[in-house]
């Protein structure tokens, strides 16, 4: 048997289940040579808001344990920028877009929404619900179901776009934020965005980041991705969800896909190996293939029980 | 830009300093000074990010041609490990890396300043720069000598070198800083490249600006990717129309930046003012300490 | 200047900054050669519940990237034979007991509470709100400022002891829910407790704990744990904060101290490694000798501000 | 139990396997068959835990003396990173952990199971009933002969060794619960011991109590610090009084359990007889699949 790659996100056909995360591939014209971009089963661009964002002090970056702390404090061109030089070049390779949207009021969202939508390229758009609302003193809006629910349910009325609402994972209950998206009329969820942390460096005594505070992506936050993927997909096994956090190598997409996610992000990890997402292609691939299972969509059925139950998980 | 599986030629250490020479003929062919690689970690580390140095030589032609050389100091858990490497093992590299001093067209005395392992780059300049006929003056420094990296290399290179040590363990006892106007004087410098420190780099950008001497500065900002996509390595850089700043990228549209370009005030408190304090956004949450 | 280690923790003096975390030294027979328990600060116990726990099947621990994934599903004796059998044995090592208090309703927190409190070694009174209600369909205490307040107060109120609530880093606002509990009560806040996760073994595509779900531990976590320390100190600076999540050497407990907190627990890194309370509390010590600090309640105030305002931070 | 810096005197792959032999005067001294070492891991590394390794072999006098052995087979990053550890270099070792095999006063007939690199603790209890005066046969399986570990050390201990193999490689093709029952009968085993994967050990089980032969096995269970402290390598075992179960830590209170107190639904599914279902708690959050 040959496996397929293609999945159907509920109506949105992708060649490869592996996208690429929002604000992880930026730059299509500095890639040459580094990701054959083609070969992605999506792109999801910047959070884009309606002006330009010149973003947080540096340093942006620091390390942690199998993780990365950054904050860019949502640095993008602006709605207009954007529109005329950014998605154009993303639009060219083919590959579909995922435009990703931002917004400090449900005003702005719905406007850089209805914009991204009509814009050639663009298969669905992803709401950034990890952005701090103007007028709740910097909540974000990924963090309670009403204030989510909201933003999502005006973007997806104002466009026959698929929405996918993207979740932070800080938050007691995701299952309910999902829900309440989704019965706002998300078309699907993109589950994980990274976690809030914090790096103080000993030595010179001060926070590793120019904004003090950040956000935690890469491996580490993996589990904490999957399990909400998978108390989500449990939930509502019939909405798109795209997990994303920490995939790195096949086997975590492969995670991922038997959590329940339909398609898998590649953010951290393809900025320090730029090969990744083809690697997990590759690797997907094979896993199918040895375990003679048909397309990724597959795979979404096939969590078996923990130990001891049934037919066992020692293999 | 290319990523590649280069072999180790050698690896050394000298005093303070690690020296690597790799097999990249891809990378050498087109490497430029202030340009830099993008060194991969070793799988299943609590580490992830490549490690940036800058490219300290790169050989086109003779018995080296093909082959790279980087240099670092001492450091953290990455540089740890890339000490281990040994000859005929592989480094993950990606190069070369952003955009290197640009070489003047109508100045013809260039002063060349390096703190530390950062003289690596000037070495390099300093080959450049000589082979288009300019002359080349240089200011070497660190905190003490064995901080110093490879001193002769300069005086093989330049018309002069200046070693200053802060405990004058090599050279004159001071900084960079404590030297350089005498030497741009001295020199005639009609144009300064400068690499190093962030403290040490707005001094120089200061004393350039107000000699009117135009100024390269080698930027060091931590970086996630290297090669353009994630917007972390940024720089503030004022707007031409004066109306604020821009951060660009230094992996990309640095690491090499004018330096009267540079917001300095965003980037690192001024040694000889007060601060007029940070122009730049802040944190996304408002946690400001 | 030779620093001393001795803190205060708003009238509970410890010895040390660095205690063992709830769950991680329960059997101080078995520990004999391998750690030195006199030079903790202190020794938070498991989590004791009014009955026996059996607790979930295995496997109960497997591998993230920098961390644990865990869940022993509060498997404890119950307190009858904790107080019979368990808690003298910690009571005999001398070391103050920082006592576990779990539970499944308010009326069990507080009959634990209660008669943990008047244990002889129990100097103070640690509630672990990362339980679920049995009332409220498994909701963890910690998940909401009100459940989370409402049994804190019940303790606090029960008991003479100084209570400090443990929160989970799970949650959209620990600001908030540590508020309640201090205006609720509690002496002071144990931050954080693991955070949820889940695994997949892609080969037998099982879960890879029996208990499906769990909770991550160790480094991975640590920014998180940093940050909700931060933030919680700068909202209260005047109520002790122990912090614990990932703490694995001095440099990362003094990032704690440095955060705000007034002593660190240390569970998943001395699982693997039993001498690393000991290598901490020597590093913390070498650490305040470099940096001409007194001792470690100094450090709280030694934090400066990210680069580049005022005074630098790339020393 | 002690915590020991162990140098390597010996580190050698053999086929599948891979035998350390480390000088650990202070754990060798005590060692028992069915205890295990916590090898640790290296620092900087993404995966933290200790790994489990029972002890192969513990030499008290002689050429060896003070030195002990463990084997590994096939596995993950961890035992990966194991086999590049060269003699001379140190391990962190914690040991000797658990509780070993218990030896028999009434019963001088005993069969020894192993499967796989688990056929090298049974090498050291045949060595150490031999020495009681006990009589040994031994039953050694595999999927291939690849998968035997060291049969020739079986020939030197034991009175019989039947060796089987899923493919029939090397011995009879088969498994050793197919031949369990011969054998035993053969040898007129009056205790068995087993150590290998968990459903092998199931199988052992239920023939033993059909047979009322008393067995011993040594389970394998994820564990965390393998010094008792966590709870998360715990097996299901029967209360006495039939009330329910009691989750163990078979790190501590095992890893030989009595093969009749284990409550193997809880445990792993039968084989031969179709689960009664787990008995055990559940997960944290009601998350069950
Ligand atoms: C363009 C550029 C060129 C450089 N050239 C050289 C060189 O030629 N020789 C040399 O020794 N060093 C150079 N550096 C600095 C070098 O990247 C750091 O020394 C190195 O990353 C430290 O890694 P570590 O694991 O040893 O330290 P750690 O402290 O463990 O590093 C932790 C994280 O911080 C980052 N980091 C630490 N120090 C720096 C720094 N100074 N600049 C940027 N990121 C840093 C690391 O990359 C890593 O992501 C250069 C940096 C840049 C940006
Ligand atoms: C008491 C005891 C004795 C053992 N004796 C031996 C022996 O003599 N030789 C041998 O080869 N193996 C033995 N094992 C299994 C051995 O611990 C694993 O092979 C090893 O931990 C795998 O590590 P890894 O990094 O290669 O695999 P990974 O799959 O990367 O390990 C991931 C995690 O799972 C754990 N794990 C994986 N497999 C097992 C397993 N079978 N049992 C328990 N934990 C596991 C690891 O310890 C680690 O925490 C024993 C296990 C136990 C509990
Ligand atoms: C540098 C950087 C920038 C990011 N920018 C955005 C963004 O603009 N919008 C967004 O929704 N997520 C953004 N993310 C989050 C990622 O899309 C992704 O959800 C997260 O990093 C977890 O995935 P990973 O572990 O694969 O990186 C960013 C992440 C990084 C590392
Ligand atoms: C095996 C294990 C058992 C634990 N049991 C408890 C417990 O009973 N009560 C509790 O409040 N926390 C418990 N914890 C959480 C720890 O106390 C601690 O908050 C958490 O592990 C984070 O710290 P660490 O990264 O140092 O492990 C447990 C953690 C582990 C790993
Ligand atoms: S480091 Fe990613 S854009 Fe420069
Ligand atoms: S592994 Fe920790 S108690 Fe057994």
């Amino acid at each position: 048997m040959k496996p397929v790659l293609d999945v159907d996100l509920g109506g949105i056909p992708l060649r490869s289940p592996v996208m690429a995360a929002s604000g992880c591939l930026r730059s299509i014209r500095d890639v040459h040579g580094l990701v054959d971009v083609r070969r992605l089963g999506a792109i999801a661009s910047v959070s884009v808001t309606a002006q330009p964002v010149a973003g947080s002090a540096g340093p942006r970056v620091a390390e942690t344990p199998s993780g990365l702390l950054h904050d860019t404090g949502h640095q993008n061109p602006g709605l207009d920028v954007f529109l005329a030089q950014e998605l154009p070049v993303l639009a060219r390779t083919r590959v579909p877009v995922f435009a990703s949207v931002g917004g400090a009021t449900l005003e702005e969202y719905l406007r850089v929404g209805t914009a991204l939508a009509e814009a050639p390229g663009v298969v669905a758009l992803e709401v950034n619900l990890a952005c701090p609302s103007a007028e709740r003193g910097g909540a974000l809006f990924a963090h309670r179901s009403d204030h989510a629910a909201e933003v999502v349910g005006a973007v997806a009325r104002s466009t026959r776009l698929p929405v996918f609402a993207k979740l932070t994972g800080d938050v007691a209950d995701i299952v309910d934020i999902a829900g309440a998206c989704i019965q706002a009329g998300a078309h699907g969820l993109t589950l994980i965005g990274s976690i809030p942390g914090m790096g103080i460096a000993p030595a010179s005594r001060s926070p590793r980041l120019g904004a003090v505070t950040g956000w935690v992506s890469g491996p580490a936050i993996r589990p904490v991705a999957v399990r909400a993927v998978f108390l989500v997909s449990r939930a509502f096994p019939d909405v798109p969800i795209i997990g994303v956090g920490g995939v790195a190598d096949a086997s975590s997409a492969v995670e991922f896909l038997l959590a329940g996610a339909w398609a898998v992000q590649v953010g951290t990890a393809m900025l320090v190996d730029p090969d990744a997402p083809l690697e997990i292609t590759k690797g997907i691939i094979g896993y199918l293939r040895r375990h003679k299972i048909a397309d990724p969509s597959q795979l979404r059925l096939a969590l078996r029980p923990a130990r001891p139950a049934a037919d066992g998980g020692s293999s | 830009m290319r990523r590649i599986r280069a072999e180790v030629l050698s690896s050394r250490n000298q005093g303070q300093h690690h020296t690597m020479t790799i097999v990249a003929p891809e990378i050498a062919e087109r490497a430029r000074p202030g340009q830099f690689l993008q060194v991969g970690m070793p799988a299943d580390r609590s580490f992830l990010l490549r490690r940036p140095f800058a490219i300290y030589k790169a050989s086109r032609q003779g018995g080296w041609a093909g082959t790279l050389e980087f240099a670092f100091g001492p450091g953290g858990a990455g540089t740890d490990w890339l000490r281990t490497v040994r000859a005929h093992q592989f480094l993950d590299i990606i190069g070369p890396l952003g955009r290197g001093f640009a070489t003047p067209k109508n100045r013809n005395v260039c002063l060349l300043i390096g703190e530390g392992y950062a003289s690596g780059q000037m070495y390099f300049l300093a080959e450049e720069l000589r082979a288009k006929g300019k002359k080349v003056d240089m200011i070497i420094g660190g905190p003490t000598q064995e901080a110093i990296f490879k001193p002769i290399e300069g005086k093989r290179l330049a018309a002069s070198v200046t070693v200053v040590t802060e405990d004058g363990s090599l050279g004159s006892r001071g900084t960079i800083v404590d030297v350089l106007a005498a030497m741009a004087g001295q020199t005639g410098a009609e144009v300064i490249y400068a690499a190093g420190t962030t403290p040490m780099l707005r001094a120089v950008a200061e004393y350039c600006g107000q000699q009117r001497i135009p100024a390269q500065v080698a930027i060091e900002e931590a970086m996630a990717c290297g090669w353009g996509q994630c917007f972390t390595c940024v720089v503030p850089v004022l707007r031409k129309d004066g109306s604020g700043i821009d951060h660009q990228r230094s992996c990309t549209d640095g690491p090499v930046f004018n330096s009267s370009r540079i917001a300095w005030d965003a980037l690192v408190p001024s040694a000889t003012a007060t601060s007029t304090g940070s122009g730049s956004g802040s944190g996304s949450e408002g946690a400001g300490a």
